[in-house]
């Protein structure tokens, strides 16, 4: 019986005491006609070993190409220390930090979480993490329409230059709630979206402006401007950042006059695998004044009742599962060991080692870029400065192209025509600090053999 | 005596200059970043630490030690089946094929992953009775969103608009009404009777066309199995609503009597639970959905098909128009759906069921022991499902002593404290879940320690009142943390 | 500056202290020619990402091929628990347990490593761990020579069915002191070394007798036989064993009259990786007369100041650390890791799951030659019953027909021509519970394809 | 009050039939098993523990606790090198293609492996200084062996056969006579000097046409300089004896002084120390040698080399006849080698200069700091190499507080203790090492302790003989477990 430590004996000495014949017995409340059958739909149970090596075999199946996909998940070098701790049996089989005296080492750890993302992103307050980048961008918008009280209708604006995954996130959330989403088109020579694209929009009633930096498409917006009149407009302004660029680029605290109200994130490149899509880790800052409107879990640091200072989860009024129907959000399990694999990740960075990392992807997606567009036919879609993603225009459909570089091993980008049908020639492509000179190279001849 | 380094925050570590040098790459000339224009660029750099690796390698190594856990201690909360977390799971899921896929990679370089997936959705299907199922949600919250999506999307595609309630037993999770809220719902509770069944006459009263569900778990958060889960089935379907079940016990039930066989329409499973994958201190989880034949066209995407020809593929928006959409960026939370596969593929059919029998056996004999010492039990008259309830009401009345001083007291006696003042309609209450995987001597162990400390509140309430003695700290001032709100370190 | 915390300022901090100008004034005392230039030959340092990448590669190279090899390393399953534990700093960066009260954890899975092996071998007491099997062999031949008072000869009589690796250790440890390893002939129909093959040293004196059970062709040996032989002739046994194969063989314990002197043996196949050869456990045991001496490190059971039991370090006065000269050996630093994941490894197999592990080592290598022999030309060299390895006879010599499995992803076994000439067409073949019937067939299938 | 469970054996959890089930494979019909003689079949299962895999889990987990480690706690044993472990050259080393290689696997699927381990000869020749390098002892005490065997080998080859004597110094390390003798020859100890030195003209005079070598370190285990290394070198290269290098204090120099410099014709080096390699509790660690030209035809096998195409392959006994052979069944301890090779190629040629400096500036630091809070060194006329002597003699004398006393009792401030009663010579001594990756607040904070402690040991000397009190044990009774030897676990 895996994983069931009973003997013949426990169980009739259990039986007994609970004055019971057989297992059986204690379903004995259940009518007989909602019995399970046999669930011959379930195959025989394996060993270990037989699952692992099942798995082993998916696994390689998968493996091997050399991948320039960013497009909101990137790989990024992981320090081994990261995850050598984070599956800890400590840190790995604990529960919600419920018993406060009992969880001291996760409840500092997220402290620590809070205060890093709080300096990261220049906020004054952080939360222990939500789902993911996507999902949290949705507990965003939700957010700003608690905390703008004056905005009374439910509307928020909503660049298309943000992730599309991320817009439908926020779409299949909030639309629940009659939440409406305006679209703002980007400028399609910069792949930016100018205050101007806003323009039409001053004066309306609207609770939160999204500024997406850097957008889908890699590029830089002007961040201080679109704050300044998203302010100016009486709406707050939610700020979707990517954690690694804000070592080199100004953060949400300091956008405009006043800086954003709201930031919200993946925190996956920061020491957290692609493996598939999850588990990532949202992570989601605010200013002080809103700080009652965030969702999810939020600790503090306190002292004992020997005035030992000590920390415990805070704020437990704005949680589901003391405030119910009236809470912030309905999160309740969140992405805790991601977070902490975060936490170990920057420790471990630093200032200057997050910022070297930050500084090599730029570095080296610069050099793909103009590898690639060395090629007879490609050239860079948009003119604007770009962090570490950049949209290259073929001389054919991306979707005719990328199937053929897969074929020679290597996962060439994001097809932008999946989304923009005017971009159906478009790839978005990522070059982090792992994806050193040789790589680029062995895509820049690929890429011209495919194209020839 | 011990050193003060033993609690600093690694912010208090750091010194100017200080690195962990084997991780940073070599620094870039400037001119390498003229492309980004100084206006966007940072001013300074971020007060992040600057420490060593050893520094890191301890401080965090050293932290953890300040946490109860699974591979430590028994571990007994209600609702949250602490169950073994197979380290195998762990091994198989971190493989370098699965870890460094990325979301996006196309279905050519994706099959092992999809194969992996498609079968999982197989497994939650065959042991819910449920129809179809999606596995994107990212924990038990996010499923129950998807499942009351759904239950609105159906009705819209109905448009049946004039339903507007969700009816939720008053034991319910938190997180039911919060998320029925979150999709657009008033909420209306329904009340529980003394047996821990619910009232039925009043949830017939309840229903009615603006009824669009109820959302309830069976066996309930009372501990035991609701009865009358046929007559409940029938009041709300004929008032036009759907039942929705939460899977956060499925534990108790598995292999012994399916979701889709009880009713219900929708379901989601907390694989963090029920399929032993690790809490990691609050997550992450997965929280995947299952629903019967008329809500399919509506889950959550995307969700893993199978070709004829034997090839797996995505199944999105295309195939699924009228879905609820993406409830994140890519699928959800795939390291934990690949160590729950892993779970499923070492239990197997026998396996499953045995989960369901032996929780049961664990939770019946845990509750009659402690009877025997003692203990007061909310429903006496009933079986325990796979946890059970004790209430401390009369130890607080004539000792003064709360179920939060107990819980703390617990604590000395190196057993996690089972989940405390829920749910809410029983007063004093412990919810306690051992779970299949912790030995008879485990279960007997905590019975002696209740024991010891029900005799302590008797001769000596004030020690239970200060406990923990043994923990970091001793007991933390809550109200103090939530009235000088201190939500990050600053060193001034 | 990898691994070193200190900044400039700690250094000049530092040095104010000394009361130094420079770190080189640190050196002062080193005679100025000595001084080192500049180390031209090693290469810039790297980064954890860059050396992980290049050792990836490396690894990468050697890994896919289906291996039917043994002849002393054997893949079985390891449990995950067993590293992820192992490798817990705790575990993994603490010293060898010099101050036992800071060091319980080490100590006390010693003193039940040392527990296991005295069960699973049927002997008194065991010491914490040699090298690895083959120099084990070597402590266990001058350890009987000391136990042995009787004899004066420095003779061990030596099988050659012994892994002949083992023997070739064993000189070139034992040779220095003067040891004379005399040889024994192994029963060429049977592969293996019956009593009459040691009838002409009937009465000489020889210490010991080294008997290997499963020998090195995998084949049983008559151990009671030799054993009550041996003992006749006032000679200890030195059982060299597999622990795997001990789950279904009677234990040298219980080998004949008496039962074996001393046990030497290799742990690798109780959860230790392949790992190209190590690190490895050497386990030794012994009867209670002979403990002391036993080399290498032993773990007692004791008291403290209170009463409450509590484990340290014994009987160190064989040991070099308080003997020197004096002492039973060398050793110092063991193989602890190896033994620790060794202990869990038995803890989670139990009996029954080690006896599983035996049983379909032992069946799928008889299936292996099954297959195999029923390939034209094929044959089974030897008539001795065998555990988990046999030889094969092959119609062409090993050295060619290995390298072309090689090319087709089959590491086909191990070429005994390269120690014994006469068997040079023969090839030593072992399958384990991993080694499934897919592989088997696969093997059969290649190899039938190779010969043809 | 924590639960008995706690320092459990193993084997006080079994119960009979209990059995962690993934991990077994399915039982085999006993028919299967017929080809092995009933006679040779074991009559009774041996008594394994019969636990489930949670129980398993949580003994070791919590039974690791039970350990101070670099990871978390400063660990100065003298002469040991406690730096830090770098988890990358784990991760490293534990890569699937690595562990998953056969030792015999062919040439033709080892390049990769050989690689590393034909590039880590050449590091180690080049930081040594030496002109051959064979990896394959398993520990510095085999490296000592294989060393001396050589300097045997040699003296043979040469048909020298009147040589029969090492030569010591006093302050030696247990290995280096324990080993001498292992090779068949008799010790002769060279006393050492009041500043720590060898004494010359002892030396001198114990030379002679029977002096095979002799084995020293330098930095000496008296943690100085030994500044008469010309000297000595003279004196026994013209007696006809070769040089030794133990190469355990080879952190000390690394890149400042090398070996062959020196004039030592063959040294060992201890990876585990110098090269960041794990202690794991006692092991494993690797002890290579390295050798001047004429020693080199005595290397043990196996060694790496390269062809002119640039591939790799195994030097055994055919290219080196006259080697000192094998000393393993395979070739030593691979994983710990491919964790040093990590590490070397991380420090690289600077990297491994720093080494040298930072260790020896911590351990002077520390010297001095200590000196000044009233500690006596041992040689206070000496700069410290890389580790420093206290003695504690007037401490013993007036307060009748042992260097073992203080030891235990810095258990209690979270310290572990230095090397203790090492070098013999020393009465009541500390050998402390700080080692290079240790924070200057790490090293202030031992001083902190010490500081406290000496306090206490004139105020209150009874405290310290009764520590430590934080462990889990108190102070062990060392001859109990001699005298009553209880060496296995019986149930009875
Ligand atoms: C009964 C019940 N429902 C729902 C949930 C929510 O699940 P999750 O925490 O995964 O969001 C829980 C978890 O605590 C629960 O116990
Ligand atoms: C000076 C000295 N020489 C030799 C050795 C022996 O090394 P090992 O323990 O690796 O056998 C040590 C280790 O403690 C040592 O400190």
């Amino acid at each position: 019986m895996p994983f069931i430590p009973h003997t013949s004996d426990d169980v009739q000495a259990m039986l007994a005491a609970i004055g019971a014949d057989s297992i059986e017995d204690l379903f004995d409340e259940i009518p007989a006609h909602l019995k399970a059958g046999a669930l011959a739909g379930l195959p025989e149970g394996l060993s270990e070993m037989e699952v692992t090596a099942l798995m082993a075999a998916r696994a390689r199946q998968d493996a091997g190409a050399l991948c320039f996909l960013g497009a909101g998940a990137y790989e990024h070098h992981i320090p081994a220390a990261v995850w050598e701790i984070a599956t800890r049996g400590e840190y790995y089989t604990a529960y919600t930090p419920y018993q406060a005296e009992a969880s001291q080492g996760t409840l500092q750890t997220i402290y620590e979480f809070q205060t890093l993302m709080a300096r990261l992103t220049g906020m004054d307050a952080s939360n222990a993490s939500v789902y993911d980048g996507a999902s949290g961008l949705a507990e965003a918008v939700l957010m700003a329409l608690r905390a703008n009280r004056k905005s009374k209708s439910g509307r928020v604006l909503m660049p298309e230059a943000v992730n599309p995954r991320y817009r439908q996130a926020v779409a299949a959330i909030c639309e629940n709630q009659n939440v409406e989403l305006v679209s703002v088109p980007f400028n399609t020579a910069e792949g930016t979206t100018p205050v101007a694209a806003l323009a039409d929009h001053a004066g309306e009633d609207f609770a939160a402006l999204v500024i997406a930096q850097p957008n889908f498409f890699g590029a830089l917006e002007d961040v201080d401007a679109l704050t300044d009149w998203a302010h100016a407009q009486g709406m707050l302004v939610i700020a979707l950042v990517n954690p690694t660029a804000l070592a080199l680029l100004t953060p949400p605290g300091e956008w405009g006059e006043k800086g954003a109200d709201i930031v919200i994130g993946e925190a996956q490149p920061l020491g957290i695998p692609l493996s598939s899509g999850g588990p990532y880790c949202g992570f989601m800052c605010c200013k002080q004044q809103h700080i009652r409107q965030m969702p999810g879990r939020i600790i503090g640091r306190t002292v004992d009742l020997e005035g030992r200072p000590g920390f415990t989860l805070t704020l437990q009024a704005r949680e589901q599962h003391i405030r119910r129907s009236k809470a912030t959000s309905n999160i309740c399990t969140n992405q805790g060991l991601a977070m902490t694999a975060a936490t170990i990740y920057l420790s471990l960075l630093g200032p200057e080692g997050l910022e070297a990392v930050a500084a090599h992807s730029h570095a080296n997606t610069q050099d793909l870029v103009a590898r690639l567009s060395a090629i007879d036919g490609v050239s860079l879609a948009f003119a604007s400065p770009t962090f570490h993603e950049a949209v290259l225009r073929l001389p054919k459909p991306a979707s005719e192209v990328l199937p053929k570089l897969a074929e020679r091993g290597i996962i060439g980008g994001y097809d932008l025509g999946l989304d923009f049908p005017a971009l159906a020639d478009c790839v978005l492509v990522c070059a982090t600090e792992t994806r050193i000179a040789d790589d680029i190279d062995l895509y820049a001849t690929v890429l011209a053999e495919v194209l020839a | 005596m011990s050193t003060q380094t033993d609690n600093q925050l690694i912010f208090e570590l750091s010194r100017p200059g200080r690195r962990a040098a084997a991780q940073a790459p070599r620094a870039l000339p400037e001119e390498r970043l003229s492309a980004i224009p100084q206006a966007l660029r940072r001013k300074q750099r971020p007060a992040l630490p600057e420490v060593s690796e050893l520094q890191v390698v301890r401080h965090y190594t050293n932290l953890s030690t300040r946490n109860f856990a699974i591979d430590k201690q028994f571990y007994p909360l209600g609702s949250c089946t602490m169950k073994y977390n197979p380290r195998g799971a762990n091994r198989a899921a971190m493989l370098p094929g699965f870890l460094g896929r990325h979301p996006l990679a196309p279905e050519s370089h994706s099959q092992g992953y999809l194969a992996c997936l498609f079968e999982l959705q197989e497994f939650l299907k065959e042991v819910t009775g449920m129809q179809g199922v999606s596995l994107t949600p990212m924990a038990g919250a996010q499923g129950e969103f998807a499942g009351v999506a759904m239950i609105r999307a159906y009705h819209e595609a109905r448009n049946d608009d004039a339903r507007t309630e969700i009816l939720i037993p008053e034991a319910a999770h938190g997180t039911n009404p919060a998320t029925a809220v979150m999709c657009g719902y008033k909420v209306r509770e329904v009340p529980v009777n003394k047996e821990g069944d619910v009232d039925l006459e009043a949830l017939k009263a309840a229903c009615g066309p603006q009824t669009a569900g109820l959302m309830m778990t069976n066996p309930s958060t009372c501990g035991v199995f609701e009865r009358q889960i046929d007559g409940i089935a029938k009041a709300v379907h004929e008032a036009g609503g759907l039942l929705y079940y939460d899977g956060a016990n499925l534990n108790a039930i598995l292999g012994k009597v399916r979701p889709g066989d009880m009713g219900f329409d929708v379901i989601h499973m907390n694989l963090h639970k029920t399929f032993a994958t690790p809490h990691g201190g609050g997550g992450p989880g997965a929280g995947p959905v299952g629903v019967s034949e008329r809500l399919k066209p509506f889950l959550p995407t995307p969700i893993v098909g199978r070709e004829e020809d034997g090839r797996y593929r995505w199944l999105d928006q295309h195939d699924l128009p009228q879905s609820i959409g993406h409830l994140s960026a890519f699928m959800g939370n795939a390291g934990v759906l690949l160590r729950a596969y892993f779970y499923a593929r070492v239990l197997g059919r026998e396996g499953m069921i045995r989960v369901g029998e032996y929780s049961t056996l664990a939770a019946n004999y845990l509750l009659k022991r402690l009877e025997a010492i003692g203990c007061t039990p909310a429903y006496p008259a009933r079986r325990a499902s796979h946890e059970f309830i004790l209430t401390f009401a009369k130890e607080s009345k004539t000792l003064g002593v709360s179920a939060m001083d107990i819980a703390k007291r617990l604590l000395d006696y190196n057993q996690h404290a089972p989940t405390t003042y829920f749910p809410l309609l029983v007063p004093e209450c412990f919810l306690i879940e051992p779970t299949e995987t912790e030995t008879k001597e485990a279960l007997d162990e905590f019975v002696a320690a209740m024991e010891s400390i029900l005799a302590e509140a008797r001769d000596n309430p004030e020690l239970l009142k200060g406990a923990p003695y043994s923990q970091p700290v001793r007991r933390l001032d809550d109200v103090k943390a939530a009235r000088e709100l201190d939500l990050v370190w600053s060193n001034v």
